[in-house]
Parts: C-alpha cells; structure tokens; sequence
C-alpha cells in the first residue's frame, strides 16, 4: 500500500493542519506516515502546502515530485502543481475557489467539492479544509469515513476537542459532495 | 481617461488603499488576479480628488494616477 | 492628465514577494523615489540584507550585491573605499542590522562612512517566521518568546536610531514611521535627506523606520498599521536624534 | 516513559536533546531549523533550564562554549551559513576539550543558497573549516527516529571523549514529521570529571583553554588530541550494510540514502542485485568496512546531494577509482527515486 | 608586626609576562582583592580574553577560561545561564571588547546578564604590537595609524561606559584610572561594588579601566602614567554613569 | 622597474600586491601577520589607495566583498582563527562569484593554539569551512620570492574565475627576511566585464548574489560553479618536481618543503636517490602528476606541519596506502632537517 | 623584623613605587635579577610609615608589607 | 658556506636590526641569506632575538633550533639559548650584562666584549649590537672588518647614515676586543 499527496492553498485554510490530520489517521493505524510542508521564504506571498506519504513499507523521499493525489485549495496553487501531477492522478479542488475551467490536464482527473461554501454553511469557515478531506477520502479510499471520524478525537489537539462535531461533519460533507469534474 | 489605474496583478488585497481613501471610492472586486488576491477596484473615478493617499500607502506600487490638466478640469 | 503619482525609475516594475500590508514595499518606493529625485540611479550600489528585503536586487533598478545576514555595512565600506563616487546604501532588518550585524553597524558608524543606512525595524525576524528580534517589545508574543518577551530573560530592546546617534562621527539618525500618508510623506523627507548628506560627503546617514509585518504579528494589515502607529511608537519615539549635517 | 508519537524532526531532535538531559539551549533562528529553536523557547523554560536566542551563530556557540565548561550539557543548532560562522569556535572547543552537541540541518549552498535540503556542507563536517588539526564525531541520521537516537547518545559520546559532537541532517529530515519512539529522560547528574569549571572550592583552580604556548607544549597537546581521535576511530564507527556481493552497491549517508532505499527497492524489483552501505558516522569514516564490503561488489556508486564531497572518502576507503562512480544533486533539494534508479540502470548497463 | 599588605588569595604566586608598568598586574590585584573581600574566589569563573591577558589562568586563583576574541561576554552568559550561583566575569582589553566583540558586549549588557565586565582601556591593542583600537585617541600613532588616528578615515573612539550606560538593562557602568594611589583605590572600590551588585543578583555591571601599556605607546612606566591621566582622562572622562543598583 | 630586496615575508607579499594594482585592503591585526597590515596602513594611504582596519576578520572579509563587487583588486590577510571566521563570507564570495586575495599565514592551532609557523590549515584552506560546495585556488609558496610571485599572480587568476584566490603561507614565511626579487607595477585599468557594480548608468542594473531560490536556479548556478572548478583543475596546476626514479620520494609543501630540501641534500650526501615532490597549488591539487611520479619511486613520504592534512590528496592520488609513509609535526613549529634525515632514513631501512 | 619586603625576582624595575613613595626610600639596585631587571630595594626599612603607596601602584606584586603593632610601635 | 647565529638579547638593545645589518651584508655580498625575528608575544618580558643564516647555497630553514654562532646580551637570554647550541658552537657575550660564572657549557666557547660599557664609551649605548657584531665577525671571518665597514653604508638606512662613524668605530672596537672567556 502507497499513498502519496500534496495539498496546497493559501495560509489561512489550514493546509498544512489538514495535512497533518491525515499523517495523524495513518500514525494511529500504524502506518507508515511522512508529512512534508512547505517552509520558509516559499510560505510568503500567502500559499502553504505540504505532501504526505503513506505506505505500509518504509519511506524513501517524504518530498514528492509527481504526486498520485492532490489536494487544491486557490488558484496559484492549480497554477503551481497542476502541471506536476503523475499521470492519472487525481486531484480533489476546492470549487468555491478554483474555477473549473482551469482544471486543463486531460490525463488526470479532477474532482471538485465546494469546501469554503459548505464549511461556511456549517458556520465555520475554519473547516472548509476537513471537507476537502472528507472528499480526498472518498476518492482515493485511503481510509474508511467512520474511522476517519473516531480517528479525529486522536488527530485533534485536545484543546480542540470541542470543534470536533463540526469538524466530522465537514468530513461526512466532502465525502458525501465530491464529484468528478 | 482614468485618473485611477490600477494595476490589478499587483494588488495583494491589504486593504490599506480603501481605508485611507477620503472619497471612499476604492472597494475589493469580487474577481480574483493570477496571484489568487480579490483585488482593488476604483467604483468612482470621477470622485476621486488625486490626492494620492491610496498611492502613498499602498505597498505594492499598484497605482498609477493621473491629474487633470487645469484645462480639463475647467471643461470638466 | 499628466502623471501625479507612479512608479519611480530606481524601481524595477515587479511583484514583490512580501506579504499583503508588510511596510517594505512602501520603504522600496520612498528610497526609490529619492534616488529619483537626487539623479543618482545611475551610481548608486545599494546592499540587500538576508531578511524578507533579500530580494531586493529583483526590486530596485540600481546595481545591487547580496550581504551575508547582518554584514551590510561592511559591504558598504568595502565599496565606498573603493569608489568614492558611488552612492552606496544598506537596506537592513532589525534582526540583520541590530542583533548579528550590531558590529558592523556601530563601527561603520563610528567610522562615519559616507553611507546612507536604511533600518526597518519590524519588531521581528520576519523572513525566519517571526523570532523575536533586538527590537521585539516588552512583553511581544513571538515564536521564540511563546508567552512574551520577558525582559528579565531577554533583555531589553535596542533603540538603534538614539544609540547611533550617540556616536561622535555620524551625521544624522532619525526615526519615522510608515502607517498613513503623512507620516509616509515625512519619512519620504528624511530618507530623500540622508542620501542628499550623503551626496554632499557629509557622512553617515540613518533612517529608522517602524514598519509593519502583519504576517508574523498575526494581525490584519490594518491591524498591523495601528500597531505600528500605537505600541510601537509608545516605544520607539519619532524624531531626529542628530543632524550636524548643516555643521560639517 | 518511551514514547510513541508523530513529530517534526527538528521538534523530535529537541526533544530528545531534552531528554538527554540537556541543560543549556543557545541558538539563533535560519531556516530550515526554526522550529528547534521555538521548541526549545517553550520547552526549556517550562523545565527551568537555561534557553537564550543568541545575537548570532557565533554568540551561540561561545555561550554554549561557556555553558559547557561547567560539565552541563548544552547544544546549539543551526543550518549551513550559520554553522560556517561557529568553525573558530569549534576549533577552540575541540582544542580545549569541551563536549557539547551541535545541530546542523543543512541547506543548499554555497553562500545563502537556498533553504531545500542539502548535503554540501558534508566537508564542513568532517574536514572542518576551524583552523588547526581536530576531529569532531559527526552523525549523519536519515530518519527522524535515528535523529533522535543519535541526538540522544551524542551527548554521552561527546563527554566520552571531551569533544564537541556534530548532528548533520538537512532540511528534509528536519521539516519532515515521521513516527518515532522518543527515549526516557537522563536524570542522573553526572559526576564531576576533574575538568570541569565550578568554582575553586576545596580544589586547586581549574582552567579550560586551546593556547599552548610555551615551547614544546603545543605538540605535546596536539598528539594527546590524535590520540583521543584515534581512539574515536576505533570505537565509533557505525554504519549500516547488509553483508552480500552486489553487482552495484550505492553509498549514501542521510536523506540521500533514504530515497536510494525506495530506488534500490524498485531495482531489485526487476531482478537486479544491489545493495546499499550507509555510514552512520561520516566521521569516523568507516573506511574498512567499506573496503571489504567493496572488494565484493562489482561497482561503487556514490549518491550524494551535493558535488561529490564523501566520494573523497569512499575513495580514499576503496583505493580504486575506476570501480566509483558518482551521481551528484547540489541543487538544495532531494532526489527523486527515479533518478537514483536511472544512474543505477545506467551503471548497469 | 601584622600583614599590612599581601597577595591577594584568589591570585596565585605567580610572575606575569606583563611588560614592565603594564597596568593589566594592577587590575587583576583589584579584582583579586574584590573577590577575597567578597568571599566569592570559590565560587567564581573568570574568562580570558585574546589580548595581553589571555594568560588569566596562570594568574588568577580561580577558575578561568579562554574566549575566543571578543567572545568573553557570549561565554559569560553561557555560564551565567546554567550557573547562576557562580560568580562570572570577563576581563576584555578595548580591542577584545570594543572591537571584534561589539556585538557580544552590547547583547550581554542589553539582555542584562547578572555578569561583571572589566574592560581595560590602554588605546591600543597591547598583544598584537600597538596596532589602533577602537579607543586609540584622535591623533595618536600606532603602526597601523602611523601618521596618528586621523577621525575622517579611522573614525572616532568609543566612548565604551556611556554606550553601556545608555543601554536600558545595566545596572552599573562606569570609568576608573589607575594613575596613583588614590585613583587605584577608587578603581578598586568600583570594581568591588560591581561584584558585589552581581553578588546580589542586580544584574550587568560593567568597569572601564583606564590603563597604561608602556610598551607600545614607546614611553617608560612612568611617562606612560602621566599620559593615562591626561590625554586619556581627557578624551575618556571618569565617573559613574549609570547606577541603579539601589533601585532595582 | 623590478627591484632586489632583503624584505620580511609578510612585506614582500604586501608589496606584491600593492604592485598588482591593489585598490584596497582590508585586514585586522593577528600574528604572524601583523606587519602585512601595518604595512598596508602605510603604503595604501601613501598613495591614495584604500586601506581600512576592519573591527573583526568577519568585517574585513565583507569589505572585500564588497568592494571587490565593484570590479576592484582587494585583499585581506589574516592568521588561522581569523580565517575561520571568513568562512561564512569566503562561501558566499564563491557563490556570488567575486575575485579577491585572501592570505592565511597560518599559527598554530587549533583555537588560539600559539603563534609559531604551522600548516594545520590545509583543511580549511582545500576543502572549506564555509558551508556549500565551493572550490578556491589555493597557492602553497614555500620561499618569499615565491609568495611574492604567486601573490602576484593570483590576481589575475582569481579574475579569470571570479573566484576567491587564497595563499597559504605560515609564520616562518611571513616573518622571515629574504632576498627577494619585486615585480613592475601593474598600472592598467582592467576593463568592465559585466558583472561589476559600477552604477546602472546606460545599461540594465547588476546584481552580484549566492542566493538562488527559484526553482532549480540554484543546481543551474552549482553546475556552473561545478564547470569553472573542472577548469581550474584542468589549468591551474602547479608543482615542482625534478623527474626521476627514487627510492623515497618526499612530498610536501611550503615551508615543510623547504626544510625538506635541505634533509634530501644530506641525505643525498649519503648517496641515496631521494627526490621531491612540492605542490605549488593544492587546490587544485597535482594528483595526475603525482601519481605518475610515484609511480616510478619506491616509496612516498608525507612530510608536513600538522597531523596529516595533505596525506589525504597523496593516497587520493597514489590510491596505494601501502607505499606511504608520514612525518607530522603538528605543534606550531617547523622541522629540523635532522628530524625529516631521520624519517628518510627510517624509511629507507 | 622588616616592615617593606621584597620579592625580588618579581620585580620588572618599573619605577613607579619609587616615584609614589613618600618618603624616598626605595631605589634600584645595582643588582640584577633572573629576568634581569634591577630590582628594587628598601634603603631605609625603618623610615617607613606603611602607606602602601608602593604596594598599591606596583603592578608585580612585589610588595609584602608589615605594620607594627600598637604595642611594637611604643616600644620603638 | 653555512653560516648561522641566534641573536638575543632584551627589546631595547637593537638586537633585531643588528641581526638585519648582518644579513643586510649577507645579501649586499649575493650570498643567500635568512633572518627571523622572535615576535608576537615571545616579545613581551622584554626579550627580542632573531636567527640569521647565510650560506652560498639556498636556505632551508630560516629557524635554527641548535645555532652554530650565538650573540648573547643579557642574562635571560643566555638562560634561553646555552642549552640549545650546538656542539662546538661559538658565542659571544655581553660582559658588561652577563657574568662569567653563567658561561657553564663547556663544550662550547664564549668569547667576551664589554659591548655596553665600550658603546658608552664611545658617546652611543645605542651601538651595543654593533660591538658585538664586531665581535662576531672577529671569531667567525664571516666578513672582513674592513668590508663589513663599507657595507654598513649599504645595511642602515639613509636617516640613519650620520651615524655611519660611530657604528664602523664601534665595528671596530667589538672586532679588537673580543677575547675567549
Ligand atoms: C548567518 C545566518 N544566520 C541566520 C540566517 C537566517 N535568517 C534569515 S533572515 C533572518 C532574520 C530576518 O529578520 P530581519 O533582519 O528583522 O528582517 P525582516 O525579515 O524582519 O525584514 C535570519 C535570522 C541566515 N540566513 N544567515
Ligand atoms: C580571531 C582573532 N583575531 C585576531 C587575533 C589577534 N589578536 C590577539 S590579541 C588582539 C588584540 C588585543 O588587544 P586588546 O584587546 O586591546 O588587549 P591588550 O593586549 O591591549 O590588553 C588581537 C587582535 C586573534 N587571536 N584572534
Ligand atoms: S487619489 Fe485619493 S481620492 Fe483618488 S482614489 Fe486615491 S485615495 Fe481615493
Ligand atoms: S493598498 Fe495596494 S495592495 Fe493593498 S489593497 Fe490597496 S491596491 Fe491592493
Ligand atoms: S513576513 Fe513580515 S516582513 Fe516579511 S514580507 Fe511578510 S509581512 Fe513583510
Ligand atoms: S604590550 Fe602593553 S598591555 Fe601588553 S603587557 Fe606590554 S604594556 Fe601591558
Ligand atoms: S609603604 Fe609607603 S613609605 Fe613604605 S616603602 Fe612603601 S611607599 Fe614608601
Ligand atoms: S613598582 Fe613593582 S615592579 Fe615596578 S619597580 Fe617597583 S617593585 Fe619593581
Ligand atoms: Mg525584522
Ligand atoms: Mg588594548
């Protein structure tokens, strides 16, 4: 089992937490797990990413060059991986953001999921980044929903213990929204 | 002509311009530029009274404005 | 129509990597503008810092060399030495300028080099992720004062601009902010000032500036401005410290 | 009270030097180690043991310099430029016997370069840019799990032998989080050695210096300093080989060997017989091992991200160099697994 | 008959290489006799400089150890931090300290590190053979200044006890000469009182010491002397000038 | 114009310089160097050139770089600490591309080890202490004629690459009179290369830089560097050798050297076949040449004044450990002929 | 018993005890010592009033001085 | 040809720049020639010394740990330097500054001059060296007295030169009265 990915958006959409509450997922099923943000000077000018690999061998490179999924959160983002992708991979995007008509790489697929929009309607803009989650689960079957959602108490700091409920929700809603674009 | 030329790719989307204009003709847009910022936009060109303050403060050399010769002011 | 306000030729037409509201961009324009102003593009060599300004060099329209972190006015030295004739000015961040580069800063000051310092004083190391700096306030949160600087561990700040002027050689230190169009048209005045000392072989010219970093401060850029206007100049006081630039 | 847990690697690498019972933290910020020196400005105070920001990297050093001379343990950590800027310090500690443990999380040179991973300053490590003759054991892990062990013993080793000890990562191995088990806290007080400064009670007054003037002097303590070097060389050789005849066996230390596992993986996966030699110590050098381990395999090849610097050992080690060969990356970023298993295929061939 | 006068306990018997008339045997009798007095020889750590001093440890009865140039001060605060019952203090010549070791005094007295500073001023760097320092006069020849300190090209002296009183951590600064009898016992009651603000956890105390180096300033012991007296007193005026041990 | 002297090393390599169209020079005070400095403050005033006393080493190495930016011929001189405080500024002259003289009359070491005449500086000097790939021209002179000439010289060399240039001499070169031969001033302007910061005037501004952060700019800018280093390995070499089959073929350099010929002109007296072997460059080091000299003698001796420094670029070259032999003296101090007649002929036993 | 001892082979024949001391009693000798310098000697041990002048301004420590006690000084 | 001597003697003496004018000579007559000064704080005490040798061939080492020829000005140096010369080796000695009961090595041999006492004599203590040189130049036939006269016109510099008489006198005078001890 191998599992590569790299999420990306500007800084305030908790990019690199989501990522991080994957890693946790993985850790906690005693997977092998590397979380690799973007750092530094390339933070600046606002966008934020970071790759994740899961396998249940060794990892070699936690950087990926060419990732199998991808998690897109703004539009310099797109401009910034779209061309990076592996062939036939795919890529989760964040509709309320990216507007589909530049999703142009015809040998990966895209699929889109209006993350800010419905975090906003669960009355946290905060979460937008656990729908897309919630979506990078369904598309990519990394893990199960249910023990995604259990996983979160395990994942979330304890002082965050009380956002849990909506944070599941944003799970269940981007796995319930996504779509292929 | 504009007095008010923004250059739209450079707005970062501070803010700093709107809150300091006297006529209160500077707003975001809605739209985004490639950087990903929803950038400034003039709603009024006419009102504005070139008094350079959106310029003085914007950090990123957005604007570039323009004075009516007296002439044109005259014929306004 | 003519122009009433655009770019200044001693800047390149480039989008900067700084933050939304972070007050380089502005400082990039008032020195562009007065080299403008003073005809010297053309000969100037200015001296980038490693800060979040290393970039300068795809900023500025004038020749331009990289410092190692804190060693700027070193650099400037070497090229003033060497080429009298030069306009030479170092752009530093507090980290740069007070804490590793306090060394440098103090003897090219105390040998009164004809250079022209421009200091941003931002309170933090900005382009590391915001440490606190020789600058960070009394009770600053940062991320290397997670509870505030606390002065009985770290110290107090430095106030660069009174200490320069304290020293026997230099010719002018003041400091001015950046948070509105007066203010900005003010520090405009003493930067377009220090170079022109500089012009006229006066001697060593520094311009402090308080300046916003919203990114690291974890506040808006209006948020940021306010701050820079309120706890900062409660601190920093504006003002010229020296100017024998008349006497000499 | 191991631990089990997903971290940063520059926080896991704190965290253990904590454990290890480190007393005295002085550091400054440069990236790609920030997050060592945040962890510890919370940390250490919460422990009520000494954190200060130095001025600058040589600030840092010589506080730890200080610090050290009281048989504390202390550490500074830092990234490339700023490890450049502590050589004369270094210099000093190994010539006047002073352990402590320094980090480098190197990134791309030379110069300021950029903040990727790197591994160029590898003769930085081992050759040393302070003046005069000293060694320094240098550990160059290549997981965030082995960081920490070794951060964890380098403080034994380096009061072992009364000499500063050198962590090397980069920017991968720091930024990345990874599984690891963090060790139990030291709490034992160490005893004191007779060098150490503590005040001249009921003692004669002790002193801790690098200057031997008078005549003879300095080369009476220069060989007594080869003789602990020599010491280390016998004793703290560690590497990672699997014994075998390979017809290609690639050396590569740190972040480098960690992608030429995954390449080495998909290689043998098309049947190929190749192996890896990993030092774990770049200094001491495990010059014989790899000799033996190389006078059975067909062809060397070196993988380094840098211009070629530990190739200069492995041939020093082999003594052959047509059997070598070299695929470097000095750009401050990582390799791709697919470039290591192209230059292996082509070695193949 | 009683011992009216002796050697210090916390110096060892010990003949120096000091030049005849050096003023560094002076200084160190002062701090020996400070550390006696205060019961504080068992419990102290001195730091060595690279300058006429560095050979401290064969000289004082106490621990001691070696700075790289300039570096005393990062030390002193390293040993502070993870010793605060021993007593620290470094013992700097102007070029130690004012020079290549600006940058760690000023952040040492700027964080206000409860250590104690003796810096010896004799205008000159002694151990390298009389080149300028940072406090060489204005005028004054050395071989790197032999036509004399000329301030348009080496630039002016640091007034080193006023940039440290300027400072806001501090609690202690100020200047002593070593001419006679009575300035020496003066000089000693200052650099007592600064051991004994460090004693109380005050915190920074800093001593400047105006000394003669015969040797290179080409005069005799006692011409040496004079000269300490009058043009350096003159230029480097003595006095407290910062003092708020009292109050903090 | 050329004179004969008697002069001091350390003056003579002053002159050279100043006579090589100096514009200015930058250094602060450290035996066995100090008469360099002293010298300049008096010679560069005299004739309107720029001389400063830099506040710290660290200051000094960054006004050369600073001024050298300007397209300017600028020095600085200092003594082993003093260059390992350069180091940082040294990597970023390298990375940036500046041409300049650096000269390291090197002291005992390590720390502030003492002032005698020492080579414990190869290290430092050949594989750098700054951080990041990088490679300087390193001159070995061993008389001060030689100094003079290669001081000279290393000018115009470090402009061909537009890369630092050090000379390695050691106290007894820089203190030691000899009867030296001055060269002619050199008065010509250079002429604008397009790199030197001069002012943007009719033409588009320059930057000079070690930062690349751009994506794959900084492996671009390493293989650049990489390319120039092929080239100064391909040119650059010098050494001295008399061709010949010996039964003990002695290598070493500078003042080790020196003192060796006198040891082989005894030994000779002997009537053994004894030659030697001195590289003038050690970066880039002769190992082509000295592997086809040792391959036609016996046996190799290392001779040097440290631990072993050198040693290493002579088995990289021999790549045979068996036939090498080493006479170290690491204290600060020069050999007597009798200590290297002695390991010659323990050798030859 | 002496009041000014000497420790001769410190001594670096500075000078400056004998121009501090008022009553003129110490002077060079025409010896010299291990380091050869000549030293300083007391002429005249008895005219000594103990004000450590010499002690104070001497940079080698070579001075030990011995007051008399109350009781010695009657005595006389 | 080989010559080599070790001169020492305290700072004020002119011992550096006597050894100078001897190499001054060396050179002045095309022979090689080496000299090397004590320096740093070797200095400091007060002591100066430097090493000379000439010879007709090139010059390996400038330093001589065990010197042929000494020239010997006070008491610490010769305390410095009896031990190290070599067997057989000819020194010559201040008398006016050191006593004969230290001249204990007796596998060497001393000669004397009172070079202090006869420099004053002639109105200069600063021509001390040049007795003792004169001495030396007596018990070794480096030079001939009447050339090494000449030469000294060519060894000081020309500030220096209205002190040519009494320097060539006091040559001459260390040449006469030199004696074994
Ligand atoms: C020798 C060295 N030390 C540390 C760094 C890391 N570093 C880069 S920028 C910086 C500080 C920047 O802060 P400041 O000077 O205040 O500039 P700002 O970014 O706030 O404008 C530091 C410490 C470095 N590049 N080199
Ligand atoms: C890094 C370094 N630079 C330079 C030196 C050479 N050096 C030794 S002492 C000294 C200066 C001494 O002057 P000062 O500090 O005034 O002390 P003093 O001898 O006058 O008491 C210098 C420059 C050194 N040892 N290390
Ligand atoms: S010039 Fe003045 S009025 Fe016009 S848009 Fe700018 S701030 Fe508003
Ligand atoms: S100030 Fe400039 S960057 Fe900020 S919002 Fe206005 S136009 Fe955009
Ligand atoms: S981090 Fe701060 S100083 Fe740097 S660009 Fe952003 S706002 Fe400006
Ligand atoms: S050189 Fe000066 S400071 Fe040094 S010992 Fe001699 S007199 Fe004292
Ligand atoms: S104690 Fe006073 S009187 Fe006695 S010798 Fe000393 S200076 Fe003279
Ligand atoms: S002051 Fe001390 S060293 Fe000087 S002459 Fe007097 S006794 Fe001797
Ligand atoms: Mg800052
Ligand atoms: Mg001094």
């Amino acid at each position: 089992m191998y599992f590569d990915c790299i999420m990306a958006g500007h800084g305030g959409q908790g990019i690199l937490s989501a990522g991080m509450i994957l890693a946790q997922m993985a850790f906690h099923s005693d997977l092998h797990v590397t979380w690799f943000p973007s750092y530094g000077a390339e933070q600046r000018g606002g966008t934020a990413n970071c790759a994740v690999v899961i396998s249940n061998e060794e990892i070699g490179s936690p950087i990926i060059s060419n990732p199998l999924y991808g998690l897109i959160m703004n539009y310099p983002s797109l401009v910034k991986f779209q061309p990076k992708f592996k062939k036939n991979a795919k890529a989760v995007v964040d509709l309320s953001l990216v507007s589909k008509e530049y999703l142009t790489r015809e040998d990966i697929t895209f699929y889109g999921v209006d993350a800010t929009k419905t975090a906003s309607e669960l009355g946290s803009a905060k979460v937008s980044n656990m729908v897309m989650i919630g979506a990078l689960l369904k598309i990519s079957g990394l893990f199960d929903i249910n023990v995604a959602k259990e996983m979160l108490k395990l994942a979330l700091s304890k002082r965050h213990h009380n956002l849990l409920p909506v944070n599941k929700e944003a799970l269940q809603k981007g796995y319930e929204f996504v779509s292929e674009v | 002509m504009q007095k008010v030329v923004i250059d739209i790719q450079k707005c970062k989307s501070c803010g700093l311009c709107i809150e300091v204009c006297p006529k209160n003709i500077l707003n975001f847009s809605s739209k985004y530029n490639e950087a990903g910022y929803n950038y400034v936009e003039c709603i009024d060109d006419d009102s504005c009274i070139v008094c350079k303050s959106c310029a003085i403060v914007c950090p990123d050399l957005v604007f570039t404005l323009y004075k009516p010769d007296k002439q044109e002011v005259k014929n306004g | 129509m003519t122009v009433a306000f655009k770019k200044p030729e001693s800047l390149l037409d480039a989008k900067t990597i700084y933050c939304p509201g972070c007050g380089h961009g502005v400082i990039h324009r008032l020195v562009g503008e007065s080299l403008d102003e003073l005809s010297l593009r053309e000969k100037t060599v200015g001296i980038a810092p490693v800060g979040c300004a290393v970039l300068l060099y795809d900023y500025f329209n004038t020749d331009i060399i990289e410092a190692p972190h804190g060693r700027a006015p070193a650099l400037a030295t070497g090229i003033k030495r060497v080429r009298s004739d030069l306009t030479v000015f170092s752009y530093q961040g507090d980290g740069d300028l007070a804490s590793i580069g306090m060394g440098e800063i103090m003897h090219a000051a105390g040998r009164g080099e004809n250079i022209t310092i421009i200091f941003v004083n931002n309170a933090n190391y900005g382009m590391t992720g915001g440490q606190m700096a020789p600058t960070t306030l009394p009770g600053q949160i940062t991320t290397t004062t997670p509870k505030g600087r606390n002065t009985a561990i770290n110290g107090f700040p430095f106030k660069m601009a009174e200490l320069i002027a304290s020293l026997d050689a230099p010719v002018f230190s003041a400091r001015v902010k950046i948070t509105d169009p007066k203010s900005i048209n003010k520090a405009k005045k003493m930067i377009k000032y220090a170079f022109t000392l500089q012009k006229e072989n006066k001697g060593f010219s520094f311009v402090e500036i308080l300046s916003a970093c919203p990114t690291n401060w974890g506040k808006t850029p209006s948020e940021a401005v306010k701050w820079v206007g309120d706890a900062m100049e409660r601190y920093y006081p504006l003002g010229i410290f020296k100017d024998i630039g008349g006497d000499k | 009270m191991a631990e089990k847990v997903l971290m940063k690697g520059n926080e896991a690498i704190a965290e253990a030097a904590v454990r290890a019972g480190l007393t005295g933290y002085f550091g400054y910020p440069i990236t790609p180690q920030n997050e060592i020196t945040a962890y510890m400005s919370a940390r250490m105070i919460e422990l009520g043991r000494a954190f200060v920001q130095a001025e600058s990297e040589v600030a840092a050093i010589n506080m730890v310099y200080g610090a050290a001379s009281t048989g504390k343990r202390c550490m500074t950590t830092s990234s490339s430029p700023g490890i450049a800027l502590m050589q004369e310090c270094i210099s000093y500690m190994c010539g006047a016997e002073v352990p402590a443990v320094i980090v480098n999380i190197t990134r791309g040179g030379p110069g300021l370069g950029n903040i990727g991973p790197s591994q160029c300053d590898y003769n930085q490590a081992t050759r040393g840019g302070g003046n005069g003759d000293y060694d320094m054991i240098v550990y160059a892990p290549h997981t965030v799990q082995e960081a920490v062990d070794l951060t964890y013993r380098s403080f034994d080793v380096s009061e072992k032998y009364r000499n500063p000890v050198l962590i090397l990562g980069d920017g991968a191995l720091g930024q990345m989080a990874e599984t690891v088990i963090l060790p139990d806290f030291k709490e034992k007080e160490k005893s004191d050695e007779g060098w150490e400064l503590t005040g001249a009670k009921g003692r004669a007054a002790r002193s801790i210096k690098s200057m031997r003037l008078a005549e003879g002097k300095l080369l009476e303590h220069n060989l007594h300093l080869e003789k602990k070097s020599k010491l280390m060389r016998e004793n703290e050789v560690e590497y990672s080989y699997e014994e075998g005849t390979y017809d290609i066996l690639v050396v590569a230390f740190g972040t480098a060997a960690r992608v030429a596992k995954t390449a080495l993986k998909n290689v043998k996966e098309y049947g190929y017989n190749v192996g890896l030699f990993r030092p774990i110590t770049i200094y001491p050098f495990p010059y014989e091992k790899l000799r033996q381990a190389a006078s059975q395999s067909e062809k060397i090849l070196v993988v380094e991200m840098n211009r070629g610097q530990m190739l200069f050992d492995v041939q020093l080690s082999i003594q052959n160099d047509k059997k070598i060969d070299f695929l470097g990356k000095p750009g401050g970023q990582t390799f791709a697994p697919e470039e290591i298993e192209n230059k292996i295929f082509s070695c193949l061939k």
